[in-house]
């Protein structure tokens, strides 16, 4: 019998390819990720230079940058920055901290789960952006409509991250922390927040994105600052090179939260550099 | 089927009782009524074949398993070295020992289990760093530091070579002649069994099969001709043929 | 909320709702009223939203909006008005597109912000023309997405106010009609009723400073050119060419104006795009006649 | 020594309860789930009739209804709910694809990584609805351009979760495949994509969202149809009944994707149950 | 140091050859210099304490380590059982056996070998509903079932009962004669070694620091005194102190 278990062993190459290479040192590992936003920002300039791109459709990189020294200089640019940067803290760290309450609740307790996750998951699919007008009866039409709408934006992903980060821990290493006669809050401390480091984080890294998304939505509800303002006059002006600039400042916050977040990451979840080279 | 212990009427006052344990993973019935006590201070090993239910139980009577039925009692502190070590990989192998762990002087504690399973040297290695042997020697000095009056063993010594083993048997020894805990010991080793335990369980079929006190003196050797006949009775009934 | 005002003790500023070119942006640019509380909106719609909300007490809007929130049941009156200023929206279209009349605009896309001033401009070309909505493609967009619509050729034609008119006039784009002898295009001033209840008086002084400036800045068309442009932040030279033509001076409401209101309203009840039927002649208020005589 | 090592152990309870109960049945467990809507629900009612609650702040939920009965009746709900519902699925196909390529491409290949997160993380933070004004230039002001910003939306939650996803297979795993003879295709079909499938359900939920919100704000650029229409055209005639309406719908869609997520969930993803009871 | 085979002459060709292999961890080196040859259907026990390197060998030489040096050559096919079970936990256990299996018959084939482990009955059951022994032996199926001309095998029996662990000794060794494969058998169990094993090792230092023959026939069993001498003598290399 054992003769045809051990028989025919299909052709094949000894050592496949690994699916990731290991993450030794590589030389000039870290500005290889600066490749491709130059390579990309390089063909956008030669395109506008060379006409290809008319520069109400797109303007050129360097048009953009004289633009953005321009009201850098003049200070328009901080002011605008510091006021989205103050709103979006403030809704993040709102709506984030209800989020993580809220999706720890549900994510831990079984009652929480069914109190809490059935109006959330109704909630979710509200676009909340389309509560404007209710948010204006509401909240008004002053700097809280702005950070309620950032609040909102950020809930989600966190919330979401967060129950689902709970909820695919290892329960073997619960009970084990359990038999070690830890208490529900000393559980949590130990091993539910480690193990659902992981997914808060990129549940933040998404809520981030939203709170930024939601703010240029809410800074063109009476609004005098911000960058969302200053892109939205822009727009009404089709001053495409503010416009564009805005986008930019966006894209450099987003490759500096990232930075900032991969900085924690590392600094936190040194443990998985373990796990990846065993 | 004799499922009760012939302990039951010595002084000791049992640090676990169980009586009527059954547990089934939909259709298949895993125990199907496990009685059990443990006097304090005494050592008890549980035998059985590969998917006989003996880690099920181990869970059971650590509390951990919610759709057990039956009684299990533990009277004073548990702790419980699972099949798999079971650290916190996010945890260093001193943090992961000193989880939980309150009171004086805990880096100190923590700083000689280590030592005493050999591991002094690897407080601040990650468990994923750890070799299978390693991780789960840190997972019995976890254990250990908790001076449990209930020790709840899965194969704790499974995956160490035999110097190691040996090393580990006898601070286990050592330890329990100290210190007065009980303990239930799972494990495949016979020889293992009859070293460590004052009485071996065999479960087979779900309930407790066989009971054998080992009435051999704190210190016992292989050769002794009353260890070898033990030896064959125990490996008997688990159906291994003896020469 | 930021609301607070409408209780008791301090009353807080009044809260002023104005848009980026009507003439309460001088008095705020001159800033002739440095007690009130400005709140800027990109259309009239969302300038009445806000009113609605209690948000607000006064606000500035063209010739739609108050047909719309009186259709929409927004409780405000209507306190005064302007001079008509007809050049002040038009259709335009490509300088170097066929079309010679608005008829030949018939099955093309024209582009306009829905519920504003230049919606009853659509509808009054539509009536003198012979037309019916059918004949045209519709585009309802707001004056940020109509400019970039407009330019890359994706409508045909964009009905547009000032001041996105002065900016949108270059030499490759042609004004094809504008609102003389179809509509007045008038200002209108809309208040809400709690405050015409408890701070009339206050209202009245801030209507007296609103007057004063429009017509220093009538007086002094170079000047004002100079203190919109930055407030604005379009350059002087438009601003100038489009203050010339918009800014009229106010006006009080009188029960004419309600009934040209009134036909407004009708008007858009006819054609179905507000559900009617619409009373505004009774959300005339007079009692600030003599302020903006 | 050891004397030391096994004192003073700390007093404490011998069994401390379970962060999360067991999974039994439960009697009326299905409906415990319902519970906190019907409650909200029916606060709300009260709070409308007894007057508590304006009707222009927040109309009763049976006032909502009967419009919704109206428009239901008529048949309007059902032409707008179809082309939002085409929108939005096209629109997730599209931007969920990308996503899932792109983020299977940066999460499996150290050069995709370095080539595709970058540009990425920089877009992560642009708000899409930002982009509406050069939107408009590129794609227009039709169809495409609703279902462009239902895409945008769609993909960072799909990338993101796929990067994530992929990047915490536990690499023994992968390993063990290697040794088995399992090439790179069948490497991805067997062991990444199984173990990146719990992240990418949390994707798709998100990114569901993400779509309603893009398209609640595509709708308000020359559309005739959709219930971001729907809403909008209410919002001008201050028709709070027909705005709560349009809201109710998005909630049902919410509580309805959710449903067909956790069937989808609980079949693909059967193993987790074995995990849990271990 | 003895590190290079005594059968380097025999016409068996290699199926492995390792040369030269070294891996440190950060500013610890876990092998030296390993040299290691095996012939094509020679098995060969590898020993060595908790930690000292026997599971990093075998991942270098199963190819999965891109951070040693050296160099390592495998002639034929290979399968590996790891230490751990490293089963895909989405997988029920037959499709766990079958995984990347082409050709005739793969279910008959993954039938067959279950129930050569013992667990024909258990082919619709998800990992995580195994027992540590039947995880480990769903393993074993799985490596078997693929024919290979070189296994390597990370202590495939260690968490096994005593019964259950000779029956697949037996089954190792029969297939072994009916096919012919070679075995790298990591091991705890010295007399495992000697009942399976043509030649033994010990890793120790980082090096292969004894190499013993089993100059044993097919049928082997511990009462032999050959067998003894060399327990003992493995045993003592081992540090284990025997009577
Ligand atoms: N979650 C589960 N679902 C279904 N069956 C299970 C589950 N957990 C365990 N079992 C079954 O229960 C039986 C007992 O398992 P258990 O782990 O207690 O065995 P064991 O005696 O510890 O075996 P070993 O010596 O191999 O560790 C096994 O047959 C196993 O397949
Ligand atoms: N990723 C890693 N980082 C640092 N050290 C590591 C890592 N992996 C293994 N080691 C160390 O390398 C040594 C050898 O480990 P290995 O797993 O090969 O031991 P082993 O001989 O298999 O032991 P055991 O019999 O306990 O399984 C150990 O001391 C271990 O701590
Ligand atoms: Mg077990
Ligand atoms: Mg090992």
């Amino acid at each position: 019998m054992s003769g045809t278990v051990l028989a025919e062993a299909p052709e094949r190459a000894a050592r496949p390819a690994p699916v990731r290479p290991g993450r030794r040192y590589r030389p000039g590992g870290r500005w290889r990720r600066a490749a491709s936003p130059v390579l990309l920002v390089a063909v956008w300039e030669a395109a506008a230079r060379s006409g290809v791109l008319s520069p109400e459709k797109l303007p050129a990189p360097s048009a953009v940058l004289a633009t953005g020294w321009r009201l850098a200089r003049d200070g328009t640019l901080a002011t605008h920055l510091l006021d989205s940067l103050t709103r979006a803290g403030l809704g993040l760290l709102i709506g984030g901290g209800l989020a993580l309450l809220l999706g720890a609740v549900a994510g831990l307790l079984r009652l929480g789960d069914d109190l809490v996750d059935p109006p959330v998951q109704m909630a979710r699919m509200l676009p909340h952006l389309g509560l404007v007008p209710l948010l204006i009866i509401w909240v008004g039409i002053g700097e809280s409509l702005k950070i309620s709408l950032v609040a909102l934006g950020a809930f989600f992903p966190i919330y979401f991250n967060t129950y689902a980060g709970i909820r695919d821990i290892d329960e073997r290493l619960v009970e084990a922390a359990r038999t070690c006669g830890l208490g529900l809050l000393a559980r949590l401390r130990h091993v539910v927040l480690p193990g659902a480091l992981p997914a808060l984080f990129l549940g933040l890294r998404l809520a981030i994105g939203a709170a930024w998304l939601s703010l240029v939505v809410g800074e063109q509800v009476n609004a005098q600052t911000g960058i969302g303002f200053l892109m939205m006059e822009a727009r009404e002006f089709s001053q495409t090179d503010v416009v564009v600039l805005g986008l930019v400042v966006y894209a450099l916050l987003g490759l500096l939260s990232d930075l900032a977040l991969r900085v924690a990451e590392r600094r936190t979840l040194t443990w998985r550099r373990g796990l990846r080279a065993s | 089927m004799a499922t009760r212990t012939a302990r039951e009427l010595t002084p000791a006052p049992p640090v676990l009782t169980a009586r009527a344990v059954r547990r089934a993973f939909g259709p298949t019935t895993v125990l199907a009524g496990v009685d059990l006590d443990i006097a304090g201070g005494e050592v008890v090993a549980l035998l059985g074949g590969s998917g006989s239910g003996k880690s099920t139980l181990l869970r059971i009577l650590a509390g951990l398993d919610r759709e057990a039925t039956g009684e299990t009692t533990v009277h004073g502190t548990a702790a419980v070295v699972f099949q798999e070590h079971r650290l916190l990989p996010w945890k260093r192998v001193a943090h992961n020992v000193a989880l939980g762990l309150s009171g004086p002087d805990v880096a100190g504690r923590v700083d000689r289990a280590l030592a005493e399973v050999g591991l002094a040297d690897r407080q601040r290695a990650w468990p994923a760093e750890l070799s299978g042997g390693q991780a789960q020697r840190v997972a019995v000095a976890r254990a250990l530091v908790r001076a449990p009056d209930l020790l709840l063993l899965d194969e704790p010594f499974g995956a160490l070579d035999a110097l190691t083993r040996l090393r580990m048997q006898g601070l286990l020894r050592r330890l329990r002649a100290e210190h007065g805990f009980a303990a239930l010991l799972v494990t495949h080793d016979v020889e293992e069994a009859l070293l460590l335990a004052d009485r071996a369980l065999v479960l087979d079929g779900g309930v407790i099969a066989e009971e054998l006190p080992v009435p051999l003196g704190p210190t016992r050797t292989p050769d002794d001709p009353a260890f070898g006949a033990l030896r064959r009775r125990l490996l008997d009934r688990l159906g291994v043929p003896t020469p | 909320g930021d609301d607070a005002g409408a209780g008791d003790g301090d009353p807080g500023p009044l809260r002023i709702g104005y848009q980026r070119f009507g003439g309460l942006s001088l008095v705020k640019a001159r800033g002739a009223a440095p007690d009130a509380q400005w709140s800027l909106f990109e259309s009239g719609p969302a300038l009445t939203e806000a009113l609605k909300a209690g948000s607000i007490d006064l606000g500035e809007v063209g010739e739609a909006p108050p047909v719309f929130a009186a259709a929409g049941r927004i409780p405000f009156s209507v306190v005064g008005t302007s001079a008509p200023v007809p050049q002040g929206e038009a259709v335009l279209v490509k300088a170097d597109s066929p079309y010679r009349t608005f008829a030949d605009l018939k099955g093309r896309t024209v582009a306009l912000n829905k519920g504003s001033n230049v919606h009853w401009l659509l509808v009054r070309l539509l009536e003198a023309n012979g037309m019916t909505l059918a004949d045209l493609e519709v585009r309802y967009l707001k004056p940020a997405e109509g400019r970039p619509a407009f330019d890359n050729g994706q409508v045909d034609a964009w009905i547009i106010w000032d001041p996105y008119f002065a900016l949108t006039e270059r030499p490759d784009v042609r004004i094809l009609a504008d609102a003389t002898g179809l509509a007045s295009n008038r200002q209108y001033l809309l208040a809400s009723p709690e405050v015409l209840a408890s701070r009339s008086a206050e209202l009245g002084t801030f209507l007296r400073t609103f007057r004063e400036v429009t017509d220093w800045g009538i007086a002094n068309p170079d000047e004002r050119a100079k203190v919109l442009a930055p407030e604005l932040k379009i350059p002087e030279e438009t601003a100038h060419r489009a203050l010339a033509r918009s800014a009229q001076p106010l006006a009080p409401v009188t029960p004419a104006i309600g009934d040209e209101l009134q036909a407004i309203a009708d008007g858009f009840v006819a054609l179905e795009l507000v559900p009617g039927p619409v009373d505004i002649r009774s959300r005339i208020d007079e009692r600030y006649g003599e302020v903006l005589r």
